[in-house]
Order: C-alpha cells, then structure tokens, then sequence
C-alpha cells in the first residue's frame, strides 16, 4: 500500500501540500520555511532525477492515473525521458533561482514562495499532463503566479509590466478555453492521445474548417504565452520591469512549460499545418534578434533574446514532429536557454536598471560574475563546448538531411545578430576600471555560477557523449585543454607563476610532438609545426609582460589546443568545434588589449559571420551524407559549387581579404602586443589550411552558365592580389607603428591566399612556403615593436626615432625582418615572391603576376619608413635613457631569426613537404630540387630550386650577397668620412609659436603624396560600406521595434490582427 | 412561449453589456455587467445546468460586482 | 485609428466564430456519454457534475484550488506592501442594514455550508457554498468597516484544507492505486442519501473551507488593505 | 431560430462586446470588466457546446432514472453534457481569481501614478 506512494504524482502532491501548508510552517520561523522550501525542490529533483535515470535505461514511460479513472476517462499524465528531463531543467534552475531570491520575500511576504512552488507545480504539469483541459488549468496556475509575483521587489514599472501581461495572458487564456473545447466537442475527448486518434480517423468534411479555426485559436494562444511576433510586447515588459530573479524563474518554469504543452497539442492537428507554426517562430527568431541590437536595456534586451530562442524553439516543434529534427538536440537547446538565460537575467540583476554603457567596468574585479557571464554568453550564443553548440549543430545536419536550407539560413541569421548584442554586452561589462555599482549579495552570486557550471559540465558530458569522435583528441590537444581550462578559472594567477605554466605546458606538447614523429609531409604535420613553433615563440616572449595573468595565459593554450584541434580534424564536427573554439578564445585575448573591446567585438561579428558561412558549406555536405572534408570530393554539380562557395567566402572573410578587411587592422593593432604576434603568426593560417583542403577536395569551383564556364578560384586569386596591394597602400599612411604590421599582415596573407588560389603545385609551393616564412618575420617584426612599444610607451612613429642608440639588437633584428618582407635576395621573401611569379605564369595569370609585382614596389615604401622613422633619425630626449628591450623578447626573436635564417637558406625544409603534400592532392610535378654546391667541408645537394621557367640557388645567392656586402660596407667605412652629431635642440625658433610637435616631425604624414593619389579610392571604403550596412541594419530594427509602442492595447490589437491573419490562412482565404 | 422568454432574456444580455461598457459612470457599468452576468445565469439554468448557473451567479454576478465595486470605491467612480 | 483597426479584426474573429454555428450541432461524445452512463454507478452520486468535478477531473480540481490560492495569494500580494494605499472608502451603513447584515451572518454561513455538504446530491458544491460563506463574511465587512477577520483562524482553516485535500488525494493513491482515487477506502453508500459517494463529500467540503477562506481573505484584502495614501506621480 | 442558436447568438455577442470593449476603452477597471463579459460569453459558449434539446439537468434525482443508470441504460441524450459543465465550473472559478488579481493591480497603479488610462502606462516599451 505504501509502496503505491512512490508515484510521480508526489511531483505534485509534494510541492502542492507544502505550498498550502506553509503559512503554518512559517510560524515556525523563517529559516525553516526557506529550508523546507529547497529541500522540497531537492526532493523533487533527486525524486525526477531517480525516475528519468531508469527511463533513459529502458524503462517504459510511466503511465499516471488520477481519480482511478485510466484514459481517456481520467486526466492521465506521462512521465517518459523526455518529460522527466524537462522537469530536472526545471527544478534545478528553479532551485538556483530560489537561491537567487533568498531572503527577498522579507519585503513582501511568506506567499512568495509559494507561489515558487505553485510555478514549478505549473510547469511540471505542463510537461506531464496528457490531458487537453488540464493544460488549461496548468496554464493559468504559471500565469498566476507569475503575474503576482511580478510584484516581488521594484514597484512600478513591474506594477505596469504585469498589467499589460496580464491582458495578453487572459485574452490568450479565452482563447485557449474556446478551442479546447471546439476540440472537446470535435473529438469526444479531452485526452491528447484519444483525441489524436479520433482525428486521426478522419473528420466529416465540414468539421475540417472548424478545425482550421480551432488551430487558429491554439496558435494564437500559445503565441501570447511564448512570447512570439508580433504579440511578444508585454512579455518583453516584463523583463524589462519586474525583478530578474522572477523573469528568470518564468523561463525556467513557465516558457518551457508552455513549450512542451504546444507540442502535445500541436500533434493534434494536421503535420502540414506545421509550417505556419515554424513560420511564425522563425520570423520571431530573426525579428527578436534584430530588434535586440538596438536596445540600451540589459534586461529589455534579454527579453528580446528569450522571445528570439523560444521563437526558434517553437519552430523546430513542428519539424521534431514530422520527423525531421530529432528530439535531443532540441531538449538540448532547452537546457541551454534554461540555464544561460537564468545566469543571465540573475546577472543583469546587478545594480538597478544598468544601461549598457553604465555596464562599464562592472565585473572588473568581480571573479565569479566576469566567468559566469562570459560562459552564460558563450552558452547562448551557441558556441562549443556549451550545450547549445552541440543542439545547433545537431538540428542543424537534421534539417540539412531534410533540405531544410531556407531554415538553415534563418537560423544561422538570426544567430550572428544574437552576436552583435550579446557580445556588445560582454565587451562593456569587461572593459573599463571597477565601477562603484555595489555588490549583490553572496546567494545572487552563487545562483549564476551554478547555472554556468551546469552548462560546462552538461555540454561536455553531453557532447562526449553524443559525439564520440569529439573524445578522439590527441595527447596535446587534450592536455592543452585541461590545463588552459585550469588557468582560466584560476584567473587571477600572477604573471610570473602562470607565464611560466604556460611555457612549460607548450614545451611538454612541442616535447610530446616531436617525441611522436611529426610528419611534416601532411598538411596537418605542417601547420602543427606551425603552431607550436609560433605557440613556443610566443609563449616565451610572454614571459616579460607583467600585465598579463592567468586568464590571459590560459585562454592561449585553450587557443592553441583549438588550433591543433583544427589542422588535425578528420571529421567536420572536430573540425568545426576547433574553428569556434579558436574564434572565442581569440576574440577573448583581442578583448584583453587596452582598447581591445570594440575591435574585438567588430572581429566576433565578422569571424561569426564566417563560422557561419562555413557551417553553412559543412551543412551542404551533410545534405548529402558527407560528414568530411575528404569526402566533399563526392559532391558534384550544384551541391559542389554551393558548398565550394559557402566555405570559400567563409574563408575569405576570416582571412580579412580585401572588402572583409575592416576587422583585421583593428584587431590585430589592439590586441595585447604578444597575442598580436601569434594572430598574426598563427591564427590567420589556420583560415589558409582550411582554403587548403576546400581546394584540395571541392577543385577550382567551376561555374556554368549559359555554356561558358568560369573558374572561381580565378576571382579568388585576384582577391588576394588586391588585398596584397590594398593593405600594402593601407599601411603606407599609418602613424602606428603597429597598425602599418597589421596591414602589412593582411596584405601579405593576399600573396598566400593568390598562390594557394592557383591550384597548382607551384602555387602551393608558393603560398605555404610564404605562409611559413610569415611567422618568420612578421611575429618577429610585430616582438620587435612590442619590446619598443613596451620600452617607449608609444606606438606612434613620430614619437619615436634613433633608437638605434639605445635598443641596436631589436634593430638589426628588424632590419633582417624587413629585408625578408621587402622579398629582395638573399632571405625567403624573394623565394617566395619567386616562385609565386612562376606560378602566376605558368597558369598565365601575367595581369595578377604583374599587380602582384607592384604590390611588392609598394612594401618597400612603408618598410622604409618603419624602419627608418622607428630607430634612425634622431633619439627624443625621453628615450634617451631606455634600455634594450627585455631578454625573453629577445630570445623569441633569435629564434625566429633562426626560421627566417633556415627557410631563406634551406628552402627545401619547407618545399620539399609542400611539394609532398601538393602531390598528394594535385598529383603532378611541382618543384624541382638540383644542383650541387661543393662547400670546402661538404657537399650541399640539392639547394637549387628549378621550375620550368628557371633555377634559382639561395645558398650561392647568400654567398654573393654576403660578399658584396661586406666589400660594400668595408668600403665605405674607409672612404667616407665621419658625420657630425647635431643635437635635437639646436633648432632655433625666432618667436613663433611653433606648431604642434608631431607636426613638425618629419616623418609625421610621410607618404602624402601618395596619400592624394590612392587616399580617395582606398581609406575607408570599405569601412564605410560596412558602417552604411551596420547603420541599415540598426535603422531596420529601429523603425520595427516601434511597433511595440507600450500601449497594452495596442499590443491587444495585435494580438486579434494574429487571430484575423492567421484564421484567414486556415480558412484558405 | 419559453423561446421568446430566451429572446428577451438575450436581448436584455446585450444590452447590459454594451450599457456596462459604454456608460460613463463606472459604478453603473459595474452593476450592468453584474446584470448580465445574473441574466447569463438564467440562461445556464434553460441549458440544463444548474451547478454552472448557481456558481455564475454566487461568484460571478455577486462576488466579482462586489471586488470591482470595491476597486472603483479605492479608485475612480467615473470614467474620465 | 488603432480603435477602427482594431474593430476590423474584432469583426472579422466573430464572423470566424459565428461561421461555426452550423456546424456545431446537439451532439454527445464519448465523453459526454461515457459519464452519463457510467457516472452514477462509478461514484453512487446523483449530481453527475459534481462526480466530473470531484472524481473523473479531480485532479483539475485541485489545480483550481491552487488558482485560487495563487491569485489570492497574487491579490494580497500586490495591495499589502509595505507603503500605503488609499482605502475603500465606506458606504454609509444604515442601522437597518447594518441590523439585516448582522443577522444574515449566521444563516448564510450555513446554508453556504449546506450547499457544499449537499455538493454529490443536489446542484451546488465546494465553490458555490464557499462563495456563499465569503458573502457572509462581505456583510461582516460592509456594515463594520474596521472588523478584521481572525487571521489565526483563517491561516488554519486556509491550510489544513488545501492540504486535506492533497492528502485525501494521497490516500487515495495508497489504497485506490491512483491519485484521488475514489475506489476502496469508503463504501460508495446508498445513491441520493448525504452519505453517499465515498471521498467525494468528504474532498468537496475541504473544497468549500478552502474556497470560502480564500475568498473571505481576498474581500478582507480589498476593503482593508490601507496604509497612509503614498505621493501620487504622474496625476492625471 | 431554434434555442441553441439564440443562446450562441447570446454567448458570441457578450464575447463581441466585450472584444470591443478592449478595443474601444482605455479605462483599466472598463478593461478588466471586458474581460469578465468575455469570460461570460466564453462559459455560455461551452455550456451551448453540451446542450441537448429536451435533455435534463445531470442530476440523477429520479429513482426512475436512477434505475436506468444502476444498469448503464441511460438514454442517449436523455441529460445534457455534465463535462462541458464541469470544466465551466473550473473556469468560472479561475476567471474570479484572474479578476481579483487584475483588479488589485489596477488600485495599486491608481495609488502609485493617479490614472486608470491605459495609454499614459508606457513607460515600458521599444
């Protein structure tokens, strides 16, 4: 008899009885009542937890009966895995959320928290009940409670919110009432399942339009209560207005509820009806998320984004039901919304009303709430390796099986403008120096960070899983992880001690590696090599910089680790995890600079829009059940030149080709001065790898139309072409030192991203080997000017000058990089340069060959003047007591040298793999290797590079040029004679004001002249394209949020303009 | 005979609502929706359902007059 | 404008609505028929509704229960905070009213009390008598503006029946096999005599405590919550 | 016009005046009071949806009757709808509540901002 009792109906029972009881409880004080509240909560959740762990291991879904009646007499409820984990969602956030609220009733009364349970009590019927009118009742016991406690805490604007909601709220409830019972009188029934298969058994014909009217009232219904387009106003209100501790427990609770209760309904109706259904959420995805960029309200912001999720929610209800979109990846983007938006909201309860911009600084110094809100942000926007990651990803291959690409491309809209305004706020709340907003208290702090560890060890658990290739890590990988992991959330970890971690971390991986046997003639061996070569660089040069603690350390190896991740993936899915992994991590470090925030946002938007783009190619194969990147060679015809294009222009946008460009400068110029060295070392290769294997597997991307056919990968080389001589132009009429890197940077990826373009085995010999020697001499170029930046305190050239005197190591080390970039003999730009040319002209590209030429001419023009400007010229009188820049930057830069040196006099270290790898995937005969240098100690064998057009031997070329140097230079030394000093004051001023310093400068606006010729067509062109495309964007959301004039009647209005549209659309008119 | 009692009783309903939402006076728009709600109970006893009818007009016609009337005392008696 | 609009649409609905009436015949489903033939012989009650509400639906029931709970809670909620509120002002109470008031009391907390007793035989039950016993209380409040109801009292009554009512449920699981089972715990008794229909008086008349409590609770809320009249923003 | 049309005719005419009301009304107490004449039209409306003309009450009183239904021999039609009523009952009994909780909304924003129009509420919006 007892054993009767262990029935999931105590679910309710429980809650319920102590919900009424409580008033007495409360007599026995007031810790007693918050005790038993969260020992209720707890007892439900370990009582759910119990039942759907035996569910998930093979356990029939158990059937409930009430009154002693089965179905259909009966109300019945179900608790299967589906349902059983919807309430451990529920539960478990709702007992974050009652820690959140702790001790907030004082003001109010005891009544708060029963009206909690009665909530919880709401949405677990929600889940559970089979029984059409019950839904009803559960729909308006979460209504009601949430409408009181909108009161819990700020008064009026929560007294106005509520109003309004409860208007939407009954006319929804009415009209939720008239169509249960139309279905009541339709069918006979008020059990889901009986009425199913009555309908299912088909319906007299006249019946068939009352049942399209029926459905309009359903819909109608459940749009009010999810908050979907057009009738979402009040709701948005009410997170605007009332505390977020009670808006986060409604989506915990309530939304979920009304969720999964549409979903039973809906399988009531015709599958086809279905499509209204996705439409309606879809617009509402999109629309919400639009009309979010423009809010200046956290919290009202956070509303737009919880009707946006549910918005896409409800449109994958429909397609879960047809089959189309398995049922765990949308239980897993519940989860994620449940968890990340309660954080959120419970975070954005930081302080009253914050505006954005107030956000400021907010979380500096605020530990546990600056990692919670980053992992709730990351969550929600979908990134690995949160759960919500793996749900996207999972629904969005479900959908690319069903030929879903319109709702594929709608969903991935929607979320890269969830990226706009969710890390616009993230980039606000970390920037700036502590506000005076106080402090929450301890239980607000918890409740967040709860949830945020919920959504880590949920997604990884899950994602395993799930995804067992995901577990195939290597050795590196993994440990890189792990210990980035441990030095984020030890963030605060001194400089010294976490830099030192890190180095010996990437050592034991480069150990690891080599120990191994890397094979260098695959394209992933190379580009590990890569890594780790400019990882270690770095690492070391990290050493000297004081500023930079655990967080910045550890997010590095979780960096490096995404990197490995990428070159090493044989699987999309790995392959696409690393690439985001690699996005945030390195939009994380870009934010660290001092003036990071924007850029870095600006580079999330675009690097978003690029991991979209590629998903979007990842998604073509999938469509057609190819799962790799080796496999898209089965791709053909149309599917082919999608795919090729999607990951193409993904891959151009993250490299910052010309017209995409307009993130890069600012990032990179930003960027703490070590990280900008890796970014551009490291992580704009990875792009290149990928452009690589697209190539390699999906060919030239040939077009047909009308019976010409155009080769794509032509416009792809002449992309590169003009970015090289565009930022090369760019760079000319910088002021910084390391903004002109920067564009230097981009421009020469335009050599990398042409000679890969070319598909020949001399191109890629061309353009890997300049993607290698790259690292080479721009991460030294880039250290040298971190070690003056670090000495000078500036990066504006005109500040500096004759630092010769007092730093000649960075000097000549900057000299060689510059002789390296200029691609003039002996070292590996020429090389590179070289074979590019015969690459061009082997395809006869000689336009391209020619521009790329010029670029070349332009490159001189601003090394000149780096150089020049930076350390000749005469000493400032502030510098003239600075030192050598510190040992560990110089150690990095020795090494470097020492690459610079082996790929310009050893070329083949890096040909020979890259002819290997290009045969590979080419076939064909790349480069050649002969000649025989006979040194006094040896032989050489080997060092000519010999293409069908000619040879060249960079050992010889070496020799010579040594030689002639040194003549050169002994006889100048000789026959000139010595120069007089003049000092930095012996200029006269005869009574005038003299103009501002940088002014008079002579290097201050140094290539003017060319500045009037190429200014006009270059500066901002394509930064004005953009800004007049983020300023459209902004007016479209701003002109459409009008609609939500405030006017609860208004909002009523729409609400019947739903009914009217959508009742005319089932009624066929 | 009763058919035509229903007539008058639904035209009487109608009138009562759109008075309740037309009148100025809010005390006497209370009262008029408290009247249709009364009259709509005689109509749930001609349906055949006496609980629905008795409940209409203990909680319906007197309870609920009786909140709002309380409401427009702590607020406004006249519409403006 | 928005009113004209918004007309259209009301218009346009009720046609949608109206355009239904012919289709929507005196017909009986399964349902429907099911309970007609079955409802006397499953509970041995004679109102048929009541057996609906109480037995078949129970669980509904509750969840009606705790609506009210919830919105009597909400209502208290919302006016008892801790600055003030203008009040109800009173009505002048005549001493004839007044009189007529005080003794109507006790005979309308009776026949509230009949209505939910008599609940499984007769039209009426939980809610409708406890809607009658709240409009006893109303005559309490009207005449005597300043008489508060005793919060003790009330408090117990208001939670040992909601909570009566989910432990009838409980024990029903526990010998019925279902939540508010109505099977094996009370002999079903004669039809049409007050002991008659097992759980189902017994769950009705906690039904009508707890809706009269809730109810009387929420009229005291409406007359009483005062408080000095806080500053009044944004006056019209 | 047969009854049951009539009593349609009175349950979509209560919703119609009370959806104008909603429409045409910026008074919050006028706006709540829309809300119970609809939620009036609603329950007649459901009542209508079980009516049987010539049925009675489902109230087992007659020992004739009772004698029918000891043996599950009840007439078809012989007693309206009893679940239509049922639910009826639930949703008359929420409706108070959702009324009782508008309303003490409605004198919490008359004491806090002094007004019962709909529209000067718009502090909240965009």
């Amino acid at each position: 008899m007892v054993a009767n009792l262990l029935d999931p109906i105590l679910l309710f029972a429980l809650p319920m009885g102590v919900a009424f009881l409580l008033p007495l409880i409360d007599k026995l004080g007031r810790s007693v009542t918050h005790a038993v509240h969260l020992l209720v909560l707890a007892a439900m959740f370990g009582l759910t937890g119990w039942w759907t762990w035996q569910l998930a291991h093979g356990m029939a879904p158990i059937e409930i009966q009430t009154g002693g009646w089965a179905p259909p007499i009966g109300i019945a409820l179900r608790l299967g895995v589906t349902e059983g984990l919807l309430a451990l969602f529920a539960q478990g956030a709702a007992l974050f959320g009652a820690v959140y609220l702790w001790g907030r009733e004082e003001h109010g009364d005891i009544r708060a928290i029963a009206l909690q349970l009665a909530l919880v009590v709401g949405a677990l019927g929600l889940f559970m009940t089979r029984d059409l009118f019950n839904i009803f009742v559960f729909v308006e016991i979460t209504g009601i409670a949430t409408y009181a406690l909108a009161m819990l805490g700020r008064e009026d604007s929560a007294l106005e919110a509520g109003f309004k909601y409860m208007l939407m709220g009954s006319a929804a409830s009415i009209f939720l009432l008239l169509g249960i019972a139309l279905l009541y009188k339709h069918t006979g029934h008020l059990n889901l399942d009986a009425m199913q298969a009555a309908l299912a058994q088909g319906s007299p014909a006249a019946l068939s339009v009352a049942l399209g009217l029926v459905f309009m009232l359903v819909l109608v219904s459940f749009a009010a209560e999810l908050k979907l387009f057009p009738v979402n106003g009040p709701g948005l209100d009410m997170y605007e207005g009332v505390d977020p501790g009670v808006s986060a427990l409604m989506v915990v609770t309530s939304v979920n509820g009304y969720l999964y209760a549409f979903y039973k309904v809906l399988a009531v109706f015709p599958a086809e009806w279905g499509t209204t259904v996705s439409v309606l959420g879809m617009v509402t995805f999109v629309g919400a998320n639009l009309m979010a960029n423009r809010q200046t309200q956290v919290r009202r912001m956070l509303g737009y984004s919880s009707s946006a999720q549910v918005g896409l929610l409800v449109a994958l209800l429909p397609m879960v039901r047809a089959g189309h979109v398995h049922m765990l990846p949308v239980l897993l983007l519940i989860a994620n919304h449940t968890f990340a938006k309660s954080a959120l909201l419970w975070l954005a309860g930081q302080g009253e009303k914050l505006s954005l911009v107030e956000w400021r600084g907010v979380f500096s110094g605020r530990t546990i709430q600056r990692l919670t809100l980053t992992a709730a942000v990351l969550a929600i926007t979908g990134l690995p390796p949160f759960p919500g990651f793996f749900g996207k990803w999972e629904v969005l291959t479900d959908l690319s099986a069903h030929g879903g690409a319109w709702w594929i491309g709608a969903i991935l809209l929607g979320s890269l403008l969830e990226f706009g305004y969710y890390f616009k706020w993230l980039h606000y709340a970390h920037q700036g120096e502590e506000s005076d907003v106080p402090q929450v208290p301890v239980s607000a702090q918890i409740a967040p960070a709860l949830s945020a560890a919920v959504l880590l060890v949920g997604g990884l658990g899950m994602s395993l899983w799930r995804f067992p290739e995901l577990a195939n890590l290597s050795l590196p990988v993994a440990v890189l992880l792990g210990a980035g992991l441990a030095l984020v959330l030890v963030r605060e970890l001194s400089s010294v001690v976490s830099s030192g971690l890190a180095l010996l971390v990437v050592l034991g991986v480069v150990g690891v590696t080599v120990g191994a046997g890397l094979e260098l003639n695959t394209l992933a061996g190379l580009f590990t090599a890569l890594a780790l070569a400019g990882g270690t660089v770095t690492a070391i040069a990290a050493l000297s910089v004081p500023t930079l603690k655990g967080a910045y350390h550890g997010l590095f190896l979780l960096l490096l680790s995404s990197v490995l991740m990428v070159v090493q993936s044989e699987h999309s899915l790995t392959f696409f995890v690393g690439w985001e992994l690699m996005t945030w991590t390195s939009y994380l470090l870009i934010a660290q600079g001092r003036e990071g925030a924007r850029p870095a946002w600006v580079y999330m938007l675009f690097s978003g829009a690029a991991g979209f783009l590629l998903l979007g190619g990842l998604l073509v194969g999938y469509a057609h059940g190819v799962d790799s990147f080796s496999g898209m060679e089965a791709l053909t015809g149309s599917a082919q030149l999608a795919a090729w294009s999607l990951l193409v222009l993904g891959i151009l946008v993250k490299i910052g080709t010309v017209g995409a460009h307009v993130w890069a400068p600012d990032a990179y110029t930003e960027s703490p001065d070590v990280y900008t060295a890796f970014l551009s070392g490291v992580i704009s290769k990875v792009p290149v790898f990928a452009l690589v294997l697209v190539l390699a597997h999906l060919g030239t991307g040939a077009l047909t139309m009308g019976g010409y056919t155009f080769e794509l990968h032509h416009l792809v080389a002449w992309l590169g072409g003009l970015t090289a001589l565009g930022m090369s132009l760019l760079a000319l009429f910088q002021e910084d030192a390391k903004k002109l890197l920067a564009y230097s940077s981009v421009g020469q990826l335009g050599y990398v991203v042409a000679g890969v373009a070319i598909l020949s085995p001399l191109g890629w010999a061309a353009g890997l080997y300049h993607a290698v020697h790259h690292l080479g001499f721009k991460a030294m170029l880039l250290l040298v000017l971190a070690g003056v930046i670090h000495r000078t305190g500036t990066r504006k050239m005109y500040e500096m000058g004759g630092l010769i005197a007092r730093m000649p190591l960075s000097f000549f080390i900057a000299m060689i990089g510059i002789i390296a970039l200029a691609g003039v003999p002996p070292l590996g730009g020429f090389v590179g340069k070289w074979l590019l040319y015969n690459a061009l002209v082997e395809e006869g590209w000689l336009f391209l060959a020619a521009l790329m030429m010029f670029s070349s001419l332009v490159a001189f023009l601003y090394l000149y003047r780096f150089i020049h400007t930076i350390f000749l010229g005469q000493l400032k009188t502030r510098h003239r007591e600075i030192k050598e820049a510190p040992l560990p930057y110089l150690l990095a830069e020795v090494a470097l040298l020492g690459l610079v040196g082996l790929v310009s006099v050893w070329p083949q270290a890096v040909l020979s793999p890259v002819n290997a790898i290009a045969h590979s995937y080419l076939g064909g005969r790349g480069l050649g290797f002969e000649g025989e240098l006979v040194f006094p100690g040896g032989v050489v064998r080997g060092s000519e590079l010999v293409t069908s057009f000619g040879s060249y031997d960079p050992v010889v070329t070496m020799l010579v040029v040594a030689l002639v140097f040194v003549l050169s230079a002994g006889l100048l030394w000789v026959s000139v004679p010595r120069a007089r000093r003049v000092g930095q004051l012996d200029i006269a001023f005869a009574g005038e004001v003299p103009p501002p310093p940088e002014e008079i400068h002579f290097a201050f606006d140094f290539h003017r002249p060319y500045e009037r010729v190429f200014g006009a067509v270059l500066r901002g062109q394509a930064v004005k394209f953009w800004r007049g495309f983020g300023d459209a964007v902004e007016a479209i959301a701003e002109t459409s949020r009008g609609i939500y004039s405030g006017d609860g009647q208004t909002y009523l209005v729409y609400f019947f303009g739903l009914a009217v549209l959508l009742g005319a659309l089932q009624m066929g008119l | 005979m009763m058919l035509a009692i229903d007539f008058v009783v639904v035209a009487v309903i109608f009138v009562a609502a759109v008075g309740a939402m037309s009148c100025k006076n809010l005390v006497s728009s209370v009262l008029l929706g408290g009247l249709a709600s009364l009259v709509a109970s005689y109509l749930f006893l001609r349906m055949g359902a006496p609980d629905v009818a008795m409940t209409e007009a203990a909680i319906g016609a007197a309870l609920t007059t009786v909140i709002f009337l309380v409401a427009t005392r702590r607020t406004q008696e006249v519409e403006e | 404008m928005k009113q004209l609009i918004g007309s259209v649409f009301v218009l346009v609905m009720g046609l949608f609505l109206w355009s239904l009436v012919p289709l929507l015949g005196p017909s009986a489903g399964y349902l429907s028929t099911y309970f007609t033939q079955h409802g006397v012989a499953d509970n041995h009650t004679a109102n048929l509704v009541t057996a609906v509400v109480v037995n078949y639906r129970g669980f509904d029931t509750l969840g009606e229960v705790l609506v009210l709970f919830a919105s009597v809670s909400g209502a208290t909620f919302v006016l008892r905070r801790r600055d003030g509120l203008p009040t109800a002002q009173p009505w002048p109470a005549s001493e004839f009213l007044a009189t007529g008031a005080r003794a109507l009391f006790a005979p309308l907390v009776v026949f509230g009390a009949y209505i939910f007793v008599h609940g499984h035989l007769t039209p009426g039950g939980g809610f409708q008598g406890g809607a009658v016993v709240a409009s006893a209380v109303l005559m309490l409040l009207l005449v005597n503006r300043d008489r508060h109801l005793p919060h003790g009292l009330m408090t117990w009554l208001e939670s040992l029946s909601g909570f009566g009512f989910v432990l009838t449920g409980l024990i029903g699981l526990a010998v019925g096999g279902s939540f508010l089972s109505n099977k094996g715990l009370m002999p079903l008794g004669e039809w049409n005599t007050l002991f008659s229909g097992g759980l189902i008086p017994i769950i009705y008349v906690l039904v009508g405590i707890k809706v009269g409590a809730e109810l009387s609770a929420l009229l005291d809320v409406m007359f009483h919550s005062t408080g000095d009249a806080d500053h009044q923003e944004g006056q019209a | 016009m047969n009854e049951l049309t009539l009593y349609y005719l009175a349950a979509m005419s209560l919703m119609l005046v009370g959806f104008m009301g909603l429409v045409w009304k910026r008074n919050l107490i006028k706006m709540v009071l829309a809300f119970t004449l609809i939620d009036t039209g609603a329950h007649l409306f459901l009542v209508a949806l079980g009516y049987l003309p010539g049925a009675t009450a489902p109230i087992v009183d007659d020992a004739g009757m009772f004698a029918q239904a000891q043996s599950l021999m009840v007439r078809q039609g012989a007693v309206v709808d009893p679940v239509v009523q049922a639910l009826v009952l639930t949703a008359i009994v929420i409706g108070v509540g959702v009324t009782a909780l508008m309303l003490s909304y409605v004198v919490r924003i008359y004491a806090r901002r002094g007004t019962l129009d709909i529209a000067e509420l718009r502090r909240l919006k965009w």
